[in-house]
């Protein structure tokens, strides 16, 4: 402490305010929630629903107070001023010299991701008003709804380690509870169990990284900043410091980002995130998109230091985060290709971002990648909500593209909107809010000297329109298909497809409260799901601009806000400066991927329909005259024939039967041969050979019985002889040993 | 001294064999016989060995007392007179190793403890009143006590043996 | 006279003594061969008298003996019993309990 | 050997008799029951038969008259009163075990009354023999020469062998009898043999005497060997020590319950007496040769007794084998009683062991004799569901199993425990070895034990018959005693100990 | 000293009273079982309430001393005695085991298991209750030995009578093993008492006096403690008693053996074991963790492999003693404020766990995985509390059983001095893998019981369907408090660290602080 107290002195005191002090109070609301709801809730005339709407609306109050007075807390500091985050700590309990604290680290990162964590559960809360109404267990899906985000916001301002996984853990129940919220059918709850378990074996990780940075980190932190090994604060500074022996330091944070795999869904552990879109839509909204998945990429960036120092990023030639980033946007967008299923490919593509922000992280693109976390909730949020809206309100809760969607932007011009901004913002486009994070990340990328890991990205980002397209295509271009085209409902769905039946279940139940009767026909969802919708969208096109670099270093708020100045605390970061040249390039691409992939998409698509068949011929007929669709027709022929059947579709069907069968298949080979080996060790170790053991001294124990048995044979002489003899021969021995 | 070694070398190998008789005779009644040759031999050791009193109750309990029971007891279980094929065990020749396997050990204790150690030339005989003075000073107690054993091996054997 | 010439005389009664009573399963022969040890006995008590100059052996001889016949009346008392119940005085023969 | 003069002195001694001072208080016990004895035998003469109960209730004033004495002698303030140029001493230890004789004959009478009662026996003559090997045993505990213990073993052996044999009509009490008698013949001559040994070697009878010639200089020939091993073989006959156990199952199993009980306990423990006598006051210079020859027992005899226990169906018979084992267990110490400072805890241990055995064993007795009374079988499973039935009793044979077993707090916990001790006192890996077979042995006992608690509690009634068991007032009587005795020697051990706390006998072996 | 042997009566009453409440139900007549019930109820409560006062009175302050000592005379002869006393380590322990043996109590009310006889078994519950909480508080190694042992022969009857199917053979296995250890272990506490002098048997002289002991003979002495407690324990090797035991044993029984039985081992290995033999404490230590660690995975693995829910929750007691044991073979005082917290959680948890595997039982009348299903639907409370249950005993952070599992973790990288290090961390890495394990089986287990629709082919028909009734009024007496404790451990663990630490400080100043 007192190494940095003389500085801090010269320099202007920190604005503070009650909502930075009080910040701990955001999780305990929820958490306070959530016990009321389980306790009460079902008493309530809104089945506790209204407590969880309620505490997320005030922990956003609480965030959005502490996110105001934080911003001021930023600008009463100098330029250069590294800006003191505002910590509090207790000590929670202590044993054998440890102590544990609990307490509060609030900074930019954490009040960023506190507002968007409570903005976006409190929209996602409201939505399943709608959504669940009527749902069986209607209360405990909001008060695990809500516990989950205590849990999130309990993580993310934590003020030490100890305090991070008990969110991180809670997060991880939470997920396995919501995925599996229609848990009468197996095939949810094995992916709430695929889901948690996942999620656990990545934990490993954390455990070993927690516990061997705080050994590690303990006595410096002790020595110079008085906090314990735990600290956050401490490990980040330790981290800097220069101290720590660089073989432990690497292999902590190796074991920390296997935890962040685990949890954000990173190759090779992402194959839990689409299975977990078996929970309701707005579960796979909040957990899936913009929170839980996030947490991952979100202990990157707090124990930035760490990660830093430890795996070198921008001190080699590219580091694990990096390529572990790069890989997970390729495969998981190749995989979006090829789904059927709305959510799914929305699944793959919230993998597919979190690559991004791992990417950058790793890259030392620290604030594109969490500016990244920022826009990438509003828009991901926005499309699964939407994706829910259709399935609620059009599909008769399937989610299925192909066999029930289409053509529903008429039907559903809300939510088709909401959608298209959703899926600018998501491809990259100007001036859509993905635009400024992804673009920066792959600029920043770049910047920093990876230039083919910015290829990857550029790619990743062809991918990624392409794909949106195509299921924005299909959605809500084209003619209507079964549900969405009035039919009833399919009794056999796709095997992939089981949790659109249950979607169905819950509000098969609601059926006589909702008037809506949805299975008459599409139509467009009620308030309740197109206001949030709205606002997500609204932000989805906005949010971008609190830090849009185009503009010049004034409209880079957010960086100015969240990112922490070079101190002992952060590492130095450099940022690329913004250039049309290079903007250009990657919004050239995001639009040679959207119309690409929007002439094959009407080509194939439109072809497979039957009905079809006729029109598509006399278009291409008549397609002589439109340039432009002739040119289509030609490069259709191109693409479909050269590039989607020979490379897209073996690429991606490659990597779908390589997820399938090598990563899930080692992953459930692992499960398998675990289980077999454990029935293995049951049989042969523990029933046979030490269990045998017991077992075989008892019957030792008896054949000595057995033998000593016949000495009893009940006739006096031979008794007599073994008398006389026994004495005879105790004579004999001892006589000889005392001559 | 002579006299008396030449005495003890021919009644000890008539006990010898005689003892031998008694536990090889297929007769019992001839093994009774052997017995009274065995118990008298030892009577007249006894006398070798200036034990008159002793030697005397032997003749009087072993011979005149024990050997009319053991004859008694030969009849009353209506054993015959003469041989029988049905005394001994099957597996007798267990007697042999276990009695040689005894008899080295005492031999070899004996050797090695008394050697060619010699009894005292001059053996006055031990008067029966020293015994008595013996039995009635120190040893007063297990007299009574073999009153009492008497008493109750009589009354038991009495009620065993009796018909009822 | 040498010490060990009485005592190998009763050692070699006791043991034929002791051949006796595990070759034989007639009763009465048993106990026959019971006295022979006894006897043997005696003759070790007496040697030792003779040798240590004292008198207890000869008083302890005389216990023997009459142990011996008190021993003998219950013998034989035991030895009628199983006749009368089993009419045979083979001990092999009682061999009813074993194990 | 001895010179002209000395035998001249030894006459002159001879002629000089004076009648020997006898302390009649010192031998007080012995007389009463002597006395009890003759009114037995006599009464019996002139009592109607429907009287013959009379003898019973005399039998058992006769055993609490003979404690009077005991208690009057322990509180005198003579601490040793010793008789017949100590050949005959009335000492703390020798009272200990006078009570234990006479309270575990008093308990055996209990046992015997309703049994002798219904069963065709000599009423008379049972309680006459029954007193007479009592007064045997009494007369063990305070002989201190060889021709005395040759007696009193005699003594309590001869009436023993035909009680086991007393009913008449039936063949496996005959055949019991005669095992007993045959077995126990050849003991005692192998014994007299190993005396007579002893007496030459020594020149004495008394022990005290043996004990300061059996090692003069260090130097201990092969005959010192050869009769103190003939002579434990005695012992370890009477004790039932493997190999020398052969006639105990087959005895115990085919003599009338009672006369078992009061084998197993009365005289094993009179077998135990003679021992330690042995042991301590005329052999503590011999321990080279006892030592290996009691451990190599002891080893063979618990767990011999417990591997043949294991496979017995015959509820007396697995008794017989549990004692052959425990037996084992009381030689445990004794194994090491000769190491430096282990010998007073042996002692310790092995009076304590045989208190709380007796009572636990007797206890045991009380309670199969009860069931039998209605199962009217010997079979173990005729325990089956006995505690649905008759739950006292249930609970009763659980508490004296586990004592047996040796689980706290029941009085069979501290006495392997004090075995235990002792032997780890020793600190010699003779004792460690012990005592882990010992621990394993322990282990294997509560698989009989165990067996006999999982009929009572877990298995169903056999036959079906679950009428409740009406126990005689005596068998009550005896049941309350023995539990009693066992739980508070368990849970307060300091009152058992504080009878096997005898120092001054184990004061020739501690040096 | 002598303020804290004020009002030391306190222990004795608390440990006794059971007795007294056994002795009247031996003199009730037999048919009254309902006055039964309630002398079982009113001594089990009234024992409480001693254990209540008792900690009202604990000076919390000077939770590293003995406090309400008394030490009289027992057996002098043997130099032992009647020496008692609580501290911190002992405090939780006792009180937990009241507090159990009240609830379980309470829960047999209502379910006294097949075949009845409810005196036997109410008299058989309290004394295992004066055993287990004697065994607490005996400062004195015969006294503690008779108290361990006394748990022994009630726990014997409870399997082999109340059992299931195979209880006779589990319960003389459970019965053969035990005695096998304390065997050993007795001979080891002779061993120490005649090393150390034969001056006495109290646990505070031998810890004193302990240390001076060859280096070679502590660890001969150590052996056999380790067997001893470690068959109670269980750990691998020794656990093969654990599932058979707990499999067939009533519900009752597996939730005391759980809560209660397997703390003696631990607790002995805490406050005897390593106190009074420092040195061979150190030699052993990694050989414990390993043994430690081979039962975390083994104990996993066996859960995987079973398909008998009961035998499941024993399995997983083995895995989570593993824990408890490397936090005790870390020889540092967090680490065995880990394993003593990890006690009192995996008390709670599996305890419970136990109650609904017998409630699961005595509706669904099978305990086979594979015919169980759906439980939500049918008994959605049952269903939650089980949740709760398994997600508590997964070590799920904010729930008790993290406690116990994480901080053994963390105490394992950093090992007390003179212990490897790099051995142990290899340990802690395993360990952590072991959570892996544990959330795989307990998840599974709770997937394929809770979720899912209902087989009904499991209860044959519709003739048991009337028994599916959810948790009863009993029910959720006797486990409300349970429930409680866990949630309120999880979140306030300092509520027993403060109680643990300072007399864990204490125990380890044998190893220098």
């Amino acid at each position: 402490m007192n190494l940095f107290a003389s500085e801090s002195e010269v320099l202007a005191p920190l604005m503070s305010g009650w909502f930075l002090e009080h910040a701990w109070l955001i999780p305990v609301v929820p958490a306070i929630a959530f016990a009321l709801i389980i306790l009460v809730g079902k008493r309530l005339p809104m089945k506790g629903s209204e407590l969880g709407v309620l505490s997320m609306f005030s922990s956003l109050v609480l965030a959005a107070g502490a996110g105001y007075q934080w911003i001021q807390r930023t600008n009463s500091a100098t330029e250069e001023q590294f800006v003191e985050p505002v910590i509090k700590s207790w000590s929670w309990w202590q044993s054998g010299g440890f102590n544990f604290g609990i307490g509060q680290h609030i900074d930019g990162l954490s009040v960023l991701v506190l507002i968007v964590v409570a903005f976006i559960s409190t929209l996602v809360q409201i939505y399943s008003l709608e959504y669940l109404r009527g749902d069986r267990r209607y209360t405990h899906f909001f008060a695990a709804l809500t516990l989950f985000s205590g849990g999130m916001l309990t993580m993310v301002l934590a003020d030490n380690m100890i305090l991070f996984l008990l969110g991180w853990e809670i997060m991880g129940l939470c997920s396995f509870m919501l995925i599996g919220h229609w848990w009468e059918d197996d095939a949810n709850s094995k992916a709430a169990l695929k889901a948690f378990f996942t999620v656990r074996t990545g934990d490993a990780g954390l455990l070993v990284g927690i516990t061997m940075l705080y050994f590690s980190a303990n006595d410096w932190t002790q020595e110079h900043l008085g906090v314990s090994g735990f600290s956050i604060r401490g490990i980040s500074a330790w981290a800097l410091s220069g101290e720590p022996n660089s073989t432990v330091i690497t292999i902590a944070a190796v074991a920390l980002f296997i935890a962040c795999i685990g949890k954000s869904g990173q190759f090779p552990l992402h194959t839990w995130l689409p299975d977990a879109m078996a929970g309701p839509t707005p579960v796979s909204s909040l957990l899936h998109s913009s929170t839980m998945v996030v947490a991952g990429v979100y202990l990157v960036a707090r124990l930035y230091p760490v990660f830093f120092v430890g795996l070198d990023i921008l001190g080699s030639g590219g580091n694990l985060i990096m390529v572990i980033g790069a890989i997970t946007i390729v495969i998981s967008a190749a995989l979006a290709f090829v789904q059927n299923d709305i959510k799914r490919v929305l699944a793959y593509s919230t993998v597919s971002q979190l690559g991004y922000m791992m990417l950058g992280l790793g890259a030392g693109a620290w604030m594109p990648a969490v500016f990244h976390i920022f826009t990438h909730a509003f828009f991901k949020a926005c499309l699964f909500l939407g994706a829910g809206s259709i399935s609620h309100s059009a599909s008769h809760h399937s989610f299925d593209m192909k066999r029930d969607m289409g053509g529903l932007r008429k039907v559903m011009p809300i939510t088709f909107v909401t959608w298209i901004i959703s899926t600018l913002a998501l491809c990259g486009v100007f001036p859509f809010s993905g635009f400024f994070s992804k673009d920066e990340i792959i600029d920043n990328v770049g910047h920093n000297g990876y230039t083919n890991f910015m290829i990857i990205g550029l790619i990743g980002a062809f991918m990624t329109a392409a794909y949106m397209t195509r299921a924005t295509y299909l959605t809500f271009f084209g003619e209507p298909r079964g549900a969405s085209a009035g039919q009833m409902v399919h009794d056999s769905h796709d095997l992939h497809d089981t949790h659109a039946t249950h979607d169905t279940h819950a509000t098969h139940v609601a059926d006589d409260s909702h008037d809506s009767g949805e299975a008459h026909g599409p139509h467009e969802s009620g308030l309740l799901i197109t206001v949030p919708l709205m606002i997500l969208s609204v932000l989805a096109l906005g949010s971008g601009f609190l830090n849009a670099t185009p503009f010049g270093e004034s409209w880079e708020r957010m960086k100015l806000w969240v990112e922490p100045r070079h101190s002992e605390f952060a590492p130095e970061l450099h940022h690329a400066p913004f250039m049309w040249s290079k903007a250009s390039l990657s919004l050239v691409i995001v639009f040679a991927g959207i119309a690409v992939s929007w002439l094959i998409s009407s080509r194939l698509f439109t072809k497979r329909d039957p009905r079809l068949v006729g029109l598509t011929q006399r278009v291409k007929l008549l397609g002589l005259g439109h340039k432009f669709l002739v040119n289509k027709y030609y490069l259709d022929a191109l693409y479909e024939k050269v590039i989607v059947r020979s490379i897209a579709y073996p690429i991606a069907s490659a990597a779908y039967w390589f997820n399938q069968n090598i990563l899930d298949g080692i992953l459930h080979g692992l499960a398998n041969s675990t289980r077999k080996l454990s029935g293995w060790v049951y049989k042969n170790i523990d029933q046979r050979v030490v269990d045998g053991t017991v077992n075989n001294s008892a019957t030792f124990t008896k054949s000595v019985g057995a033998a000593a048995q016949p000495t009893q044979s009940g006739k006096v002489s031979q008794y007599g002889a073994l008398l006389f003899s026994a004495a005879a021969v105790a004579a004999l021995v001892l006589v000889i040993i005392n001559t | 001294m002579i006299a008396q070694n030449i005495g003890f070398w021919i009644i000890a190998i008539v006990m010898i064999v005689a003892a031998l008789r008694v536990v090889t005779t297929n007769n019992v009644v001839h093994a009774a016989l052997w017995l009274v040759v065995v118990l008298a031999g030892a009577a007249a050791q006894y006398i070798l060995l200036a034990a008159e009193f002793v030697a005397v109750t032997q003749v009087l309990v072993y011979i005149g007392a024990v050997m009319v029971l053991f004859l008694f007891g030969t009849m009353l279980t209506r054993a015959r007179i003469g041989t029988e094929s049905d005394l001994n065990n099957s597996y007798k020749k267990l007697g042999i190793p276990v009695g040689l396997v005894m008899f080295v050990a005492m031999g070899l204790a004996l050797i090695s403890s008394f050697g060619d150690e010699k009894l005292p030339q001059t053996a006055t005989v031990v008067s029966t009143q020293e015994i008595s003075d013996q039995i009635f000073g120190p040893y007063l107690l297990p007299f009574w006590a073999l009153s009492v054993v008497l008493l109750a091996a009589v009354v038991g054997a009495i009620v065993l043996a009796r018909k009822d | 006279m040498f010490v060990n010439q009485f005592l190998f005389l009763a050692a070699i009664l006791f043991c034929i003594g002791v051949y006796g009573v595990i070759a034989r399963k007639n009763a009465v022969l048993m106990l026959m061969a019971i006295e022979l040890i006894l006897n043997s006995v005696n003759i070790n008590l007496l040697t030792f008298a003779l040798r240590n100059g004292s008198t207890d052996g000869h008083v302890f001889a005389l216990y023997i003996i009459a142990v011996a016949a008190a021993e003998v009346g219950v013998g034989l008392g035991l030895v009628l019993l199983v006749y009368r119940n089993k009419k045979t005085i083979s001990l092999d023969d009682l061999s009813e309990m074993r194990g | 050997m001895l010179s002209g003069a000395e035998l001249q002195n030894l006459n002159i001694l001879a002629a000089q008799w004076v009648a020997p001072t006898i302390d009649y208080h010192g031998l007080a016990p012995e007389l009463v029951l002597a006395g009890g004895l003759c009114l037995v035998l006599i009464l019996d003469l002139f009592i109607d038969d429907r009287k013959k109960w009379l003898l019973s209730a005399i039998s058992s004033f006769t055993l609490l008259a003979a404690m009077i004495p005991v208690l009057t002698l322990g509180l005198s303030d003579v601490q040793v009163r010793s008789m017949f140029d100590g050949r005959y001493v009335v000492d703390n230890f020798s009272l200990v075990m006078k009570g234990v004789f006479l309270l575990s004959g008093y308990v055996v009478v209990l046992l015997s009354s309703s049994h002798v009662e219904e069963g065709e026996y000599w009423r008379g003559e049972y309680w006459f023999l029954l007193l007479t090997s009592l007064l045997g045993m009494l007369m063990m505990t305070s002989s201190r020469d060889l021709v005395s213990i040759f007696v009193a073993l005699e003594f309590l052996s001869i009436p023993a062998y035909m009680l086991a044999a007393w009913r008449k009509r039936d063949a496996r009490s005959n055949e019991a009898g005669v095992k007993y008698f045959m077995l126990g013949v050849f003991a005692s001559a192998v014994m007299l043999y190993g005396m007579s040994l002893l007496y030459g070697v020594t020149n004495s009878t008394l022990l005290v005497d043996i004990a300061s010639k059996i090692n003069v200089d260090g130097e201990f020939s092969a005959v010192h060997a050869l009769a103190v091993v003939f002579v434990v073989v005695g012992f370890a006959f009477k004790v039932s020590a493997v190999p020398f156990h052969t006639w105990a199952p087959d005895t115990y199993e085919g003599a009338p319950t009672p006369v078992t009980a009061f084998l197993s306990v009365a005289s094993k423990a009179a077998g135990f007496v003679a021992l330690v006598v042995l042991i301590y006051t005329a052999f503590p210079l011999a321990q080279d040769v006892w030592q290996p020859f009691i451990w190599v027992l002891s080893a063979l005899t618990m767990t011999v007794g417990n591997v043949l226990a294991l496979k017995q169906h015959n509820i007396v018979r697995m008794i017989a084998y549990s004692s052959i084992s425990q037996g084992g267990f009381v030689l445990m110490p004794l194994a090491v009683a000769g190491m430096p400072g282990s010998g007073e805890s042996a002692l310790r241990s092995v009076v304590l062991y045989m208190i709380i055995y007796a009572a636990t064993n007797l206890g045991v007795f009380a309670v199969i004799l009860s069931v039998s009374r209605k199962t009217r079988s010997g079979e173990i499973s005729s325990f089956g569901g006995l505690f649905s039935y008759a739950p006292a009793l249930g609970v009763l044979m659980t508490v004296f199993m586990a004592s047996l077993a040796g689980i706290p707090p029941l009085g069979g916990w501290i006495a392997k425990f004090v075995a235990f001790q002792s032997l780890v006192q020793s600190q010699s890996s003779w004792g460690y070895t012990l005592a882990l077979v010992g621990a394993v042995n322990s282990v294997i006992a509560f698989g009989y034990y165990g067996n006999v608690m999982r009929e009572i509690w877990m298995r169903p009634v056999p036959d079906g018959d679950s009428t409740p068991i009406k126990t005689p007032g005596s068998l009550v009587i005896a049941l309350a005693i023995t539990s009693a005795a066992t739980l508070i020697f368990g849970v307060l051990p300091g009152i058992g100990l504080h009878f096997a706390d005898l120092a001054e006998i184990a004061g020739a072996i501690s040096r | 000293m002598n303020m804290l042997q004020e009002n030391n009566w306190l222990l004795s009453v608390g440990t006794f009273l059971p007795m007294v409440g056994v002795v009247l139900m031996m003199l009730m007549p037999k048919a009254q079982d309902q006055s039964v019930k309630l002398v079982a109820l009113v001594t089990s409560i009234a024992t409480l309430a001693v254990g209540i006062y008792t900690a009202f009175k604990f000076d919390f302050n000077q939770a590293e001393k003995m406090q309400f000592v008394a030490n009289e005379k027992w057996i002098s002869v043997i130099k032992s005695s009647y020496f008692i006393g609580v501290d911190g380590i002992s405090l939780p322990l006792y009180l937990l085991s009241m507090v159990i043996t009240l609830l379980v109590v309470i829960y047999s009310l209502d379910h006294v298991p097949s075949p009845g006889k409810p005196k036997a078994f109410f008299s058989l519950l309290l004394v295992l209750q004066t055993g287990m909480a004697g065994t607490f508080i005996a400062q004195d190694l015969i006294l503690f030995f008779v108290f361990f042992e006394l748990v022994l022969l009630p726990m014997f009857f409870m399997i082999g009578v109340w059992g299931g199917e195979q209880r006779q053979y589990a319960s003389i296995k459970f019965f053969l093993y035990t005695m096998f250890g304390s065997a050993l272990m007795l001979i080891a506490f002779l061993a120490l008492f005649f090393k150390t002098g034969a001056e006495s048997f109290s646990i505070p002289y031998l810890i004193e006096n302990g240390g001076s002991i060859a280096k070679n003979v502590q660890i001969w002495i150590f052996a056999g403690m380790f067997v001893g407690f470690a068959v109670k324990v269980p750990m691998f090797p020794f656990h093969t008693w654990l599932p058979d035991a707990h499999t067939q044993a009533p519900t009752q029984g597996s939730v005391i053996l759980a809560a209660i039985l397997l703390k003696l081992g631990t607790y002995g290995f805490v406050r005897i074991a390593l106190p009074i033999l420092p040195i061979a404490a150190r030699e052993w230590a990694p050989y414990i963790g390993g043994l430690a660690v081979i039962g975390i995975i083994y104990g996993a693995l066996g859960c995987l492999a079973q398909t008998d829910m009961k035998r499941l929750i024993a399995f997983s007691s083995v895995a989570h003693m593993g824990f408890v044991m490397l936090g005790i073979s870390t020889l540092t005082s967090f680490g065995i404020n880990a394993a003593m917290f990890g006690m009192v959680a995996h008390g709670l948890i599996t305890g419970m766990l136990f109650f609904v595997a017998g409630s699961v039982k005595e509706r669904y009348h099978t305990l086979e995985i594979s015919k169980l299903g759906g439980m939500l639907t049918q008994m959605p409370h049952l269903g939650w509390i089980f949740g709760f249950c398994t997600m508590a005993s997964l070590g799920l952070p904010g729930l008790a059983g993290f406690w116990g599992e994480f901080p053994a973790i963390l105490s394992a990288y950093s090992p007390a001095a003179g212990l490897n290090e790099s051995v142990f961390r290899v340990f802690m890495v395993i360990a952590a893998l072991g959570t892996v394990l544990a959330a795989a089986y307990l998840l599974w287990l709770y997937q394929r019981i809770a979720f899912g629709t209902p087989k009904n082919a499991a209860h044959d028909g519709h003739s048991n369907h009337d028994e599916l009734h959810d948790v009863t009024v009993y029910e959720w007496v006797a486990w409300t408090p349970l429930l409680i404790a866990i949630l309120v451990l999880g979140i306030v663990p300092n509520l027993l660290f403060k109680v643990l630490d300072p007399a864990v400080q204490v125990t380890l100043s044998a190893f220098g602080g």
